[in-house]
Order: structure tokens, then C-alpha cells, then sequence
């Protein structure tokens, strides 16, 4: 049935989260905005705060639609110490999805990370050349291979590795891996330095003849080369309203501050106006709140679809590019409508339109979502939609 | 709990309407445009669906379940898709209805709503907008004033659907308690029903001018006596519909391009293969959806009693920003063959600009 | 050296063709609109009154910044109308663009329309089926095959048909001929009925064992492998801007009512405000302003080149592309800006928003603008950039 | 005759600054950006090749051969493909020079033109912006009082280049006959540089801000004099410059874009060979070049000692839109690689967002 109430518990936890933003995330935002890669002692005394309350994101029994609540509320406070928060990252979300009871006993208290993404591979994951084996001898998983933006792989405990148990059957026999903090030949070999999200950390890693024990393999090792890839895809599934609820929120963020600021200089946003009685900004205004609207009820719908365990791959695309765009489009006229102080360090608008682009990028640009959308409401297969 | 999908009575309502606007609408669609003619019949059709009585109160001598503008855009959606001028031809009743309903006396409710639960269509209608570049619907220049015990409207009217035929127009006014609404005959002294307009688009619709020089209207007339009506509530109501029916056509554009584009063969292979027309199609089902979802929210808003001005209006801006470029898409993506008369995406296009300058036009 | 003064000829020729314009065209304007297909007496004492003025367009000796200049004014006026102009269509663009001296003194005093698309091909010329094949008894040319979207087929004398000379040899073996009036077995099947231009004619026509004499073929009737396809697509490089130049004219047609409009509103448009002081009207105007000077000076500078011999194609196809896009957005703002009177048929806009689009499809869609100009900077064939 | 090419002049010009810019200006780049630091080395290398004194007059220690805003934007375009911080550093001599050259007395000439004739950099700026959401450059809240044969200025002034080094600072200010430009020492009483300021971009600009309080300078430092200065003139100036340089960073985004997606291999191709990116590529490349062309009408049209302003702000208007969509489509194309400092991509992204807020950084 049609409803756009949200629930007491996802009311309750963005109330809770809203809090965290203003009195933890915002007073450090541009700290480690400047200060890349520096410890972040207050996410520490955060995570200690947290422990009492069951896990506020990425929870194991949490609804979609909370988390996606969520996720905006904690964007809207600093993307890049969400990308960081304390509970764990995209790895505990894909955990989440696809692990049995046995491995959400075993890897669910601990963060987790994920690494997809190669030196030569970008969107095109069916292109994975690092590889697992097993060891029928031990019976363990040898990871080799080399893994690029890994968002968090420096904070988090453990990384879920996309790797390939045989080139030669392409996408079917990518599986992912849970290799964890001390796995021997787990190697951190690079932090990036970006545009944005800065106080979240990227980061390059190399396997080399990595063991794992053969039950950190995330769904089933048989390769299926008709429907299969669904262990590792359906994660994108179950991510992809995550990442565009970040792009929502620091939209909002910055938004929200843009009309608070306008208020300031006596500029409100009249609802009940027609085109010729507005001013230039007012209606760049209500055209980014009706954009970000629009972005949002995607990415509710698509979670809503998860909750209900129907197949959402086209719905999650959707959001996703909405959002991705929406919220680059909209950071950026913020700035521009605040004028120099919007393209100033001073505040934080600069730093949201520099964090939100991310997310029309990370998990899939735009371009690609835009094709999985073509894909599916044409009926094509990769060959012939390329 | 958060939740987009159709529960069964809106399943239900979404299949017969579809059903019906292919079977109905779609067949007549392109005649009636060229020939500027509104078929009679399908006005009679869509009566003899209920879907007016389904509303009305049994005490009215309707069947109502229970009115739902949720409901009505499921409905307004299906038909727009099928064709806007008959649907909003068709629709016009609920112009008058509506507001009855929403805000009409009890003596008000008694006299008219028994009208519209009869088994042939009550021609009806409401005279909103007035004939300027910046019209705004909280600047009506018709005005309404209390004279001798009698209201004395004045003032000039556009767009009026089926003005030519309507035993009533409602006709919306700024009087002394701000905006108000009244129940005047067609044939009444001092309305005049001009020349039929001519537009871009909504060719099938019969539109008038509608002109009120000192038009003397009994005080009963005015809908909802000295409370008067909810202007902002009525208006929202209608741009949720409205938003309903640019999701119709963009719908229809939509799924016309995308056809024709898997079936159009150049440089060998389906021009969909292409990249420039796919995202097109892609972006254009996006909206459909965005654009849905949009109009959904303000319904929902509105059944529950809350205040939608925000929601109805950020969702009609968006609408018909949104159309106008997936009807484009459509015409596009047909490219020369867009262009041409035989193929309905180029009405599509004509009636999807019609958006950014409708209120009032229909009704949840 | 660069320089933006028009010459006193084009200056000259505009103003000329603004006077026919007010004097003529507007006052037909929505007559022709509403009654398609009917005869237009008007245009033909046009042409008894432009006989002593040696071609105001698509003359021999003109210079084609004066003719993109000129063909500006006359979409500004109408462009449904232009394209029934009585001294000729593109037909005779093309003609001025490839013929010979010898074919110019021929076919130059008729009109002429052309004839490329196919049922079966839209923007796909290299599929055309339309063959042409000696008869070297006779030393003609037969002709068959049919073609749709002839602009002004039925007004216009001569109509310029793309055909292939073996359709295995793709592109290279395309030539274009010049089918002239009464030709045997030429016969106009269908008249389209349109959105926009219905000024205009458009039709298909059939050509059955259509012999023409051999010198009527356009260009050399070598099919050169390499480097060929030049007789027909070089007439592209010298259409397009002309093209583009009718999608400026009308949209500048609709911002020049709507800025007259506003100011009767008491709406003027200020140059020296910034975003603050303008309502969003001005903006939306100011903004369609800056689109439309941008498109002008790209459509500007292919001309020039042309005058100059230099390859075009690139600038051509961005002109086209801008101007196509500038025009089908410009309008439909228009539209919007004036409200239920923008939408209404008593005024113009909503016509030139119809005629307009067709800028944006015709000579080639946008979409085959932007693969143009995609692989002339990527340096790609058509097998890498499809 | 219309004519849209380089004479042979301006094909030495843009050859010369655009090998500078590479050798120079490149290799600095990455580094400067950030440390926050102009290398003062840079500033001299750009000074060496003699475009301050090749426009003025020879009677000032110049070699003039003829001053042309077109001339000075063509190498704007290619000092900015360069790097901007570095590029407006350097120019910032112009931002005093050029209102001498056009408005100052004859006397203000002789003090001052011969200083930028010299071997090395002549360290001066001008301020010209305020801090404010909605700064209007023609409601500047700084002011110019006469008070006993002085002026006395007072206000607030930021993005001011260079300030801290200075020797005199061109400071705008609203005075008796309406905007006013004075040149300050950087040393005098009442004039105070605050801390430098931190921008999204620019990093390697020193930025900051300036206030006057009762500043007092001698009525002889009031460019032009009694006449003064044509304030409209010099901004648009201004906005051709600050045009050219948004051409300069889009079309270095652009190249390196194109370069990437042609190198870049995905599923098995080159990623240039999809229609998304090649299209995104496509824009480009036609947006620099109408961005270009409308700079250099502005600039074309100053040269002629027209009235530039609807030109100017077209096309600054126009420039920073596209700049900041042609800058997108630079980090979109490069992916997660876009997203990293080890690519200029992001450098130009940032850079190409200053374009909307700045007036008056530049001056051609």
C-alpha cells in the first residue's frame, strides 16, 4: 500500500543520528577535511558512545529503509566520517546481504571494508584479474592480486575481496572473500589523496598468496555460468540506495545552510508562487529541493524493495544515478548562489560539493548506472547494449 | 511502514483504466486531434465507469467507498496516457464535484451531487485561470461582490473545458473573504461563453474563453455558504492531478520510443544498441518514476488532511519540467518520423507543454 | 584575423529579407500554419518582386556568412516559409556547393529540393538502396528507389537524389543527381502532415526506371574507396550551418517577442546585475541569450571557413549541434515564460517552438551531430565509435 | 570582414605563452596547489617575457606596439591552460596597470607605468570584491569620502592577490561621483591585510583580506582625477580576461579527458569508444569553443572602444556555467581516478568552480 510514513524506529534513529551530526560530525568536519589522514580521536570516544545501542547503521536486523534514513542523516552531518563511522563500511553492508548465520556470527561485529575496483579495471568489474584458489590440501582460499579505493581499508578491520576462481568463465566465477585484519600477505600499499571525503581513507592493497579459511567465501563457490555473479552483484543492490542516500544527504546539507544563509540576507522560499513571482534564486532554489525530492523517493522505493526481498537492481540504479547527479548539480549551485563566501574554506559548502561528487562516481558512475537502467527496461544483454 | 506499491482496489483501478484508455481513448486519439472534435461517447464511457458516484456518498445517491485523491490519480494517470484532451474533457465534471464535496454546504451537497450519480455524463465544469502572460492563481482578477443580495461576478476567464456545453461553471473569484468559488449556470445572464480557443496542443478539448460582466449569482451559490472553500487544498488537489496526467503522457511517449527504437534498424543493428538513444530512454524512465512518486506523496498528503501546498507544488514544477523532456526524447529518438503526424509522440509533445502553464484544469 | 562585423553586403541582405519578413512572412505566418498544403500566392509574387534582385539566397557568387546571415532573418520571419522559399531549397545548396560551372549555368535559375532519406534509412545515409546505373547506350542514368522527408519536393523544380552506384562498395559509391522536373518515372507518393513548418511540403517520392542525362550527376562518378563519399557529404558541411542558422533565426524570433512581451509587462532585461538582482524571468532570459550568441558565433565560424575553403565538418557539426538544442530549448521556454498565452495559438511562440524542433532532426539529428564531432577530436573511424 | 582565425601576431602569442605554460606553469602546478605556495620564480618568468611593457607606451618605458584585449586574452587562455592560481598571480600587475593605461591622468602615468617596464615583477593588486553572499560589484559598501584635501576610505575587501606583497593596491570604493579607484601603498596607515584566505581552489593564490579603515591617501591617487575611471569599462575588461581563463582550465580538462578515455580500456575497448563518453568529449570540445568565441567578441568589441558590457556578461555568465559542467565531465570520465589528486582533473574542477563568484581578479 502506498505510504510515505516512516517508521517510529527510523524516525527514532534519524532523531539519534541528527544528534551525533551536530554535536560530533559538524564541530569536526573541516578538521579533518584539512587534515587528511590524521587519527580521529572523537570517532574513537563515538564508538565507545555507540556500543550500548545495537548498531545504529548496518546493523544485521535493520530495515533498508532505516539504514538508507540513516545514511542520509550521518551524509548530511560529513560524508567523508560516515564513509569512516565506527560500525563498519560497504564491506559490512555486502557482508550483510549475502552471509550465511555462521559468517554474520563470525564477521558481523567487526568493519569491514570492500575492494572491487583493479589498476585496470574502473566500472568494468566482469574484468577482475585478481585471483582465489583453493588449497585442497588445507582447504584454504590463496588470494593474489592488487586492489585500488578501497574506502576505508586503512580504518577497517576487514576487507571483502572480489576475486575471480577462473578467468576464463568471466563474470560467473567472480565470488567475494572476506580476508581479514592480519591475514598473512595482506598488504596496504598506498593512501590516496582526493578531492573529497577526506577524512575517510582510500586506499591501494596487494594479496599476495593471501590465505583465508575456505568459509570466508560470501555465498556459494559452485560457478554458475547462467544467473550466477549473483553473490557479488547483489551487493550492488543492496549498496547502491546507501551510496545514493549519501548524495542526498550532503545535498540537503548544503541546501539547508544555503536557505538558512539566504534567511540571514531576508530571502525566503515561497511554495505558492508562480515562475514570474519568483527571483532568480528562489526558483534555483525550489527546483533543487523538487530534484532532491525526486532523488529521495527513488531511493526509498528501492530500498522499501529490498526489505520486501524483491529484485531491485533496476529500482537501485535508478536512485542512484538520480541522486549522484542531484547532488553534484546541487552543491555546485549552492556555492555559486553564496557567492565568494560559498567558494570559501570558511564554511562548508565547498567541502560538501567536494565530498558529494563521490558519490555519483564510487559503486558505479552515473554512466554505468544509466546503462543497467537501459539494460533492463530494454531487455538487452551486455553484447548488445554495450 | 514506507511502502510504493498498489494495494488491490488500486491495482484494480489501474488495469480497468488502462484497459479502458487503450480500448476507448487511444483509438480516437489522433482523429479527434486533427479534427479539433471531443467524441460525445467517450464522455458517456468513462460516466458509465461509476468513477463519479464511486465518490459521492450514498446519501448523495452515489456508492462511495471512501473518495481517496490517491485513488483519483491512479485513475487520471491511466487516462492521460490513453489521450489528455479526452481525459481532461472527460474528467471535467470533477471541476464542480470536488469542491462540492470538499467544502459544499449541506443544502449544496443535497441540491447538486445526485447530478453526477446518473447514468449519462453531467456536463460541468470550473472557470480557474484568466488570459495572461503571468497569470497566478492567488492573483485572480475576476472579482466577486455582495450587491443587493446577490453576488455580482466580473471578469475574464480562460480555458474552460467544455464551457460550451456545461449546465454549470464553477467559477472561482476574489471576493471580500478571499478566493471564492460559485455555482453559476451556463446559460446564466452575464456569462458569455466566447469563441473556442485555439492551443498548441489539447486540440480535442473544447476550451473557451468565458466572459463574466456583471453576472448576478444567488448567495446559495457560493460553494461552502460564509465558510467558503479551501482554495490552497483545491488547488493542491489539482496540481496532484495534473502531476498524475503528465506521467501519463510522458509514459506513453516513453514506451512509443522505446518500441520504436528496438525495432528501427540502422547502421545495422537496432538503433537502442546505441548509447545516445538508450540513456535517453533510460533517463526518461527514470522521471516516469520520479515524477510518479512525486505526484503519489502530494496525494497521500492530501487524503490524510495535511497541508500539500509544498509537496503539490514542487511536484507540479517538476512534472512539467520533466515532460517537456521526455516528450522531446520521444520525438527525438523517432527523429524525422518524429515529426510527422503519423506517429503520436509529436501530440504527445504538443499536449505535454501544456503543463507549465495549466491550474486548475483537473481535479483528484 | 578576427573580426565580428558583418560585411556591408550581408547587412544589406538582411535588411532586405527583414522587410520581406514584417511585410510578408509574419502577416502569412499562422495562415499556412493552420492551412497545410495549400497554394501560397503570396510566395509567388515574392518571386516576381526578388527577380531583379539577382538571388537574395542561395545565390552563385554569395558569400555563405551573408547566406547564414540571410537565412537567420528569413527563420526570424518564418521558417516554414524559408524552406518554401521561392528561389530554392537545399537542393540548390547543394548544387552551389559541388556543381560544375557548367552544371551551375544548368540548374541554377531552378529550384531544387533534396532527396536522401529512405524508409528503411534515417540517419544512416550509408545504407541508402536507391540505385543508380548507367545505361551506356544511352549514356543516362537510370534511377530507382524511394525517398521520404523531401523538403519542398512538391513546390520545388528539380529535387537532388542521393543514390548508390553499387551498394557494395558502402559509402564510396553514394553520389548525388540531380532529378530534374518531368523527368520520366519521378512520382511524388505522399505528402506528410507535420508538427511544425507545414508551410512547408514534405514528400516522398518514387523513382521508377527514372532515366536522367548522364551529366546530371553532382560531382565525379569515380567511386574513390578512399577519401570518397566527398561529392555528397561535403553538401553537408555547406547545409549545416545554414541549417543551424534557421534554428537561431526562430529561436531569436521567440526570445524577441518575449522580451517585447515582458516589457509591455514592465519586465525589462538588465546586463550589469548579478544573480541576486534579477527575478528568475530575467535570468531565464539572460540565460537563453547567452545560448543563443554561443550558437550563433560557432554557426558564424563554420561559414567563414567555408568561404575560405577550409575543411569544415568538425565546426559545421557543432553549430548544427548547438543550434538544433539552443532552439527546441529556447522555444520551450518561451512557451513556459508567457504563461497560457505562450501556449495559445493566437500568438506565434507556440508555432515557432513546433517549426523550430525540426533543426534539431533534420540534415542530420543532434544525436549525428555529436557522433561527428566525437570522432573528428578522438581521431575514430566509424567501426570504433559507433 | 566576419573572420574567426588568428593573425600571425596573435599565432606568435598564444604559441609562446602556450610552451611557457607547459614548460612553466605545469610542472609547478600540482605542487603549488598543495603547499599553498606561488612560486615567486614563476612571477619573474612571466614578467621576463616583457607583456607588461609591450602595452605601454614608449613615453613610459614601455615598447608598446599597439594594446589589444584580445591579444592579452589569448595569452590569458593559455597562462590559465597553465595553471589559474599561477596565471592570476602572475597578471595581477594588470590589475593596476590597466586602469592607469585607460583612465589614469597623465601624470598618474609617468609615476606609475614605468615601474611595470622594469626587469623584475612589480608586486601590485587591486581590490575590487567584498565579502558578501550577494557581492554586486555595483553596490560596493566600500567608500571614498573627501575629508580636508584627502580621501578617506573605509570598508572591507577579500580575494584580493597578492596583498601581502603589494607595493600598492588598486582599491575600489563608491565615492561622491561614483565608483572610485585609488592606488594605496601596501605599507599605509589604515590599510591592514588580514590573514590569507582559504578558497576551495586557487590554493596557490595568496588571497586575502584587505580593510581600510579611515585610510587616508592623497587626492592624487584617485585614478583619472576629477574624471575618473570608467568603471564599467574596466570590469568588462575584467570579464574577458576572467572568460579566457575559464576557456583555458575547460580546455585543459577537455584534453586530458580525451587523452584518458582514449588510453583507458574497458570492457575490452577504449572507453572513448561509448557513446557516453564520447559524447561527453564531443560537448566539450564544442562548449570551449563557443565559450572562446564569445570572449573573444567581448574582448573584440573593448578593442573597438565599444560599449562591451551585454557581450561581457554574456559571456562570463555563459563561460562559468560550462566551465563548471566541462570541468565535471573531466573527473566523471577519469572515474575514481578523476576523484584523486594525482590527476589534474580534480585541480581544474576546483579551480573552475571560482568563476561564477569572481569579479575583477583579472584584467585584459
Amino acid at each position: 500500500m502506498i505510504d510515505f510514513e516512516l517508521s517510529p524506529e527510523a524516525l527514532k534513529a534519524q532523531e539519534r543520528v541528527r544528534t551525533i551530526c551536530e554535536n560530533v560530525f559538524r564541530k569536526i568536519s573541516r578538521k579533518y577535511d584539512e587534515n587528511e589522514h590524521s587519527e580521529m580521536p572523537e570517532l574513537h570516544e563515538l564508538a565507545e558512545e555507540l556500543k550500548g545501542e545495537g548498531g545504529l547503521r548496518g546493523g544485521m536486523n535493520r530495515d533498508f529503509l532505516t539504514n538508507v534514513i540513516v545514511t542520509e542523516e550521518l551524509s548530511w552531518g560529513d560524508l567523508g566520517l560516515t564513509l569512516a563511522w565506527p560500525e563498519g563500511g560497504l564491506g559490512n553492508a555486502a557482508i550483510n546481504a549475502v552471509a550465511t548465520p555462521e559468517q554474520k556470527a563470525r564477521f558481523g561485529k567487526a568493519t569491514a571494508s570492500m575492494a572491487i575496483t583493479e589498476p585496470g579495471c574502473g566500472s568494468d568489474t566482469s574484468n577482475i584479474t585478481t585471483t582465489a584458489k583453493l588449497d585442497p590440501e588445507t582447504n584454504e582460499w590463496i588470494i593474489n592480486g592488487e586492489k585500488i579505493f578501497i574506502t576505508g581499508g586503512k580504518t577497517y578491520d576487514n576487507v571483502v575481496v572480489w576475486a575471480t576462481l577462473d578467468r576464463s568463465l568471466g563474470r560467473a566465477a567472480i565470488k567475494s572473500f572476506v580476508v581479514e585484519k592480519g591475514a598473512p600477505g595482506r598488504e596496504l600499499v598506498k593512501l590516496e589523496h582526493k578531492l573529497g571525503i577526506r577524512s575517510s581513507d582510500t586506499v591501494a592493497m596487494v594479496f599476495n598468496d593471501c590465505r583465508i579459511p575456505y568459509e570466508n567465501i560470501l555465498g556459494s563457490p559452485e560457478i554458475k555460468t547462467r544467473g550466477g555473479f549473483k553473490g557479488a552483484m547483489a551487493t550492488f543492490d543492496a549498496t547502491r540506495p546507501g551510496v545514493a542516500a549519501m548524495g542526498i544527504g550532503v545535498a540537503r546539507a548544503a541546501l539547508d545552510f544555503t536557505k538558512e544563509t539566504l534567511e540571514k540576507e531576508g530571502i525566503t522560499i515561497p511554495y505558492d508562487k508562480g515562475m514570474h513571482d519568483l527571483s532568480a534564486v528562489q526558483k534555483a532554489v525550489l527546483d533543487m529541493e523538487a530534484e532532491l525530492e525526486a532523488a529521495r523517493l527513488l531511493t526509498w522505493r528501492a530500498a522499501t524493495m529490498l526489505n520486501k526481498g524483491v529484485r531491485n537492481s533496476l529500482e537501485a540504479s535508478m536512485g542512484k544515478a538520480k541522486a549522484g547527479r542531484m547532488a553534484t548539480l546541487v552543491t555546485q549551485r549552492c556555492v555559486e548562489i553564496l557567492g565568494p563566501c560559498g567558494y570559501s574554506r570558511d564554511w562548508l559548502v565547498e567541502k560538501w560539493m567536494r565530498d558529494c561528487k563521490i558519490t555519483d562516481i564510487f559503486e558505479g558512475t552515473g554512466q554505468i548506472q544509466m546503462l543497467i537502467i537501459a539494460r533492463q527496461i530494454l531487455g538487452y544483454t551486455r553484447a548488445e547494449l554495450k | 511502514m514506507a511502502d510504493f506499491s498498489l494495494n488491490e482496489e488500486q491495482k484494480l483501478i489501474q488495469e480497468t483504466m488502462r484497459e479502458f484508455a487503450q480500448e476507448e481513448f487511444r483509438k480516437l486519439a489522433h482523429e479527434s486531434d486533427e479534427s479539433s472534435t471531443l467524441q460525445e461517447d467517450a464522455l458517456e464511457k468513462v460516466c458509465a465507469l461509476g468513477i463519479f458516484s464511486s465518490s459521492i456518498p450514498e446519501e448523495y445517491g452515489g456508492h462511495e467507498m471512501e473518495r481517496s485523491a490517491l485513488n483519483t490519480i491512479i485513475m487520471a494517470e491511466e487516462l492521460a496516457w490513453g489521450d489528455l484532451s479526452i481525459a481532461l474533457g472527460a474528467l471535467s465534471p470533477l471541476l464542480m464535484m470536488t469542491p462540492i464535496l470538499e467544502s459544499g454546504t449541506e443544502d449544496q451537497k443535497k441540491k447538486w451531487l445526485p447530478n453526477f450519480c446518473g447514468e449519462s455524463f453531467y456536463a460541468s465544469t470550473a472557470a480557474l485561470m484568466e488570459p495572461r502572460v503571468s497569470f497566478d492563481p492567488f492573483a485572480l482578477q475576476t472579482t466577486a461582490e455582495e450587491r443587493g443580495g446577490k453576488a455580482v461576478l466580473n471578469g475574464v476567464k480562460c480555458m474552460v473545458p467544455l464551457a460550451d456545453r456545461a449546465r454549470q461553471i464553477l467559477v472561482y473569484a476574489k471576493g471580500a473573504s478571499g478566493m471564492e468559488a460559485y455555482i453559476v449556470d451556463g446559460d446564466a445572464a452575464g456569462l458569455s461563453v466566447g469563441e473556442r480557443e485555439k492551443y498548441m496542443g489539447l486540440r480535442a478539448l473544447p476550451l473557451f474563453t468565458v466572459t463574466l460582466k456583471d453576472c448576478e449569482v444567488d448567495l446559495d451559490r457560493r460553494v461552502g455558504g460564509e465558510k467558503g472553500i479551501d482554495y490552497n487544498r483545491l488547488l493542491n488537489l489539482s496540481r496532484a492531478s495534473l502531476c498524475a496526467m503528465a506521467v501519463g503522457i510522458s509514459r506513453a511517449s516513453h514506451e512509443y520510443a522505446l518500441e520504436y527504437a528496438k525495432e528501427r534498424v540502422a547502421f545495422g543493428e537496432p538503433i537502442a544498441y546505441r548509447q545516445s538513444i538508450a540513456f535517453m530512454l533510460a533517463e526518461s524512465a527514470m522521471e516516469v518514476d520520479a515524477m510518479r512518486l512525486l505526484a503519489w506523496r502530494a496525494a497521500w498528503k492530501l487524503d490524510r488532511g495535511e497541508d500539500a501546498t509544498r509537496e503539490s507544488t514542487l511536484a507540479k514544477r517538476y512534472c512539467a519540467d520533466q515532460t517537456m523532456k521526455v516528450t522531446d526524447y520521444g520525438v527525438q529518438i523517432l527523429g524525422g518520423h518524429g515529426y510527422i503526424r503519423e506517429h503520436p509522440v509529436e501530440r504527445w509533445f504538443r499536449n505535454g507543454r501544456s503543463f507549465a502553464a495549466l491550474e486548475g484544469l483537473a481535479i483528484a
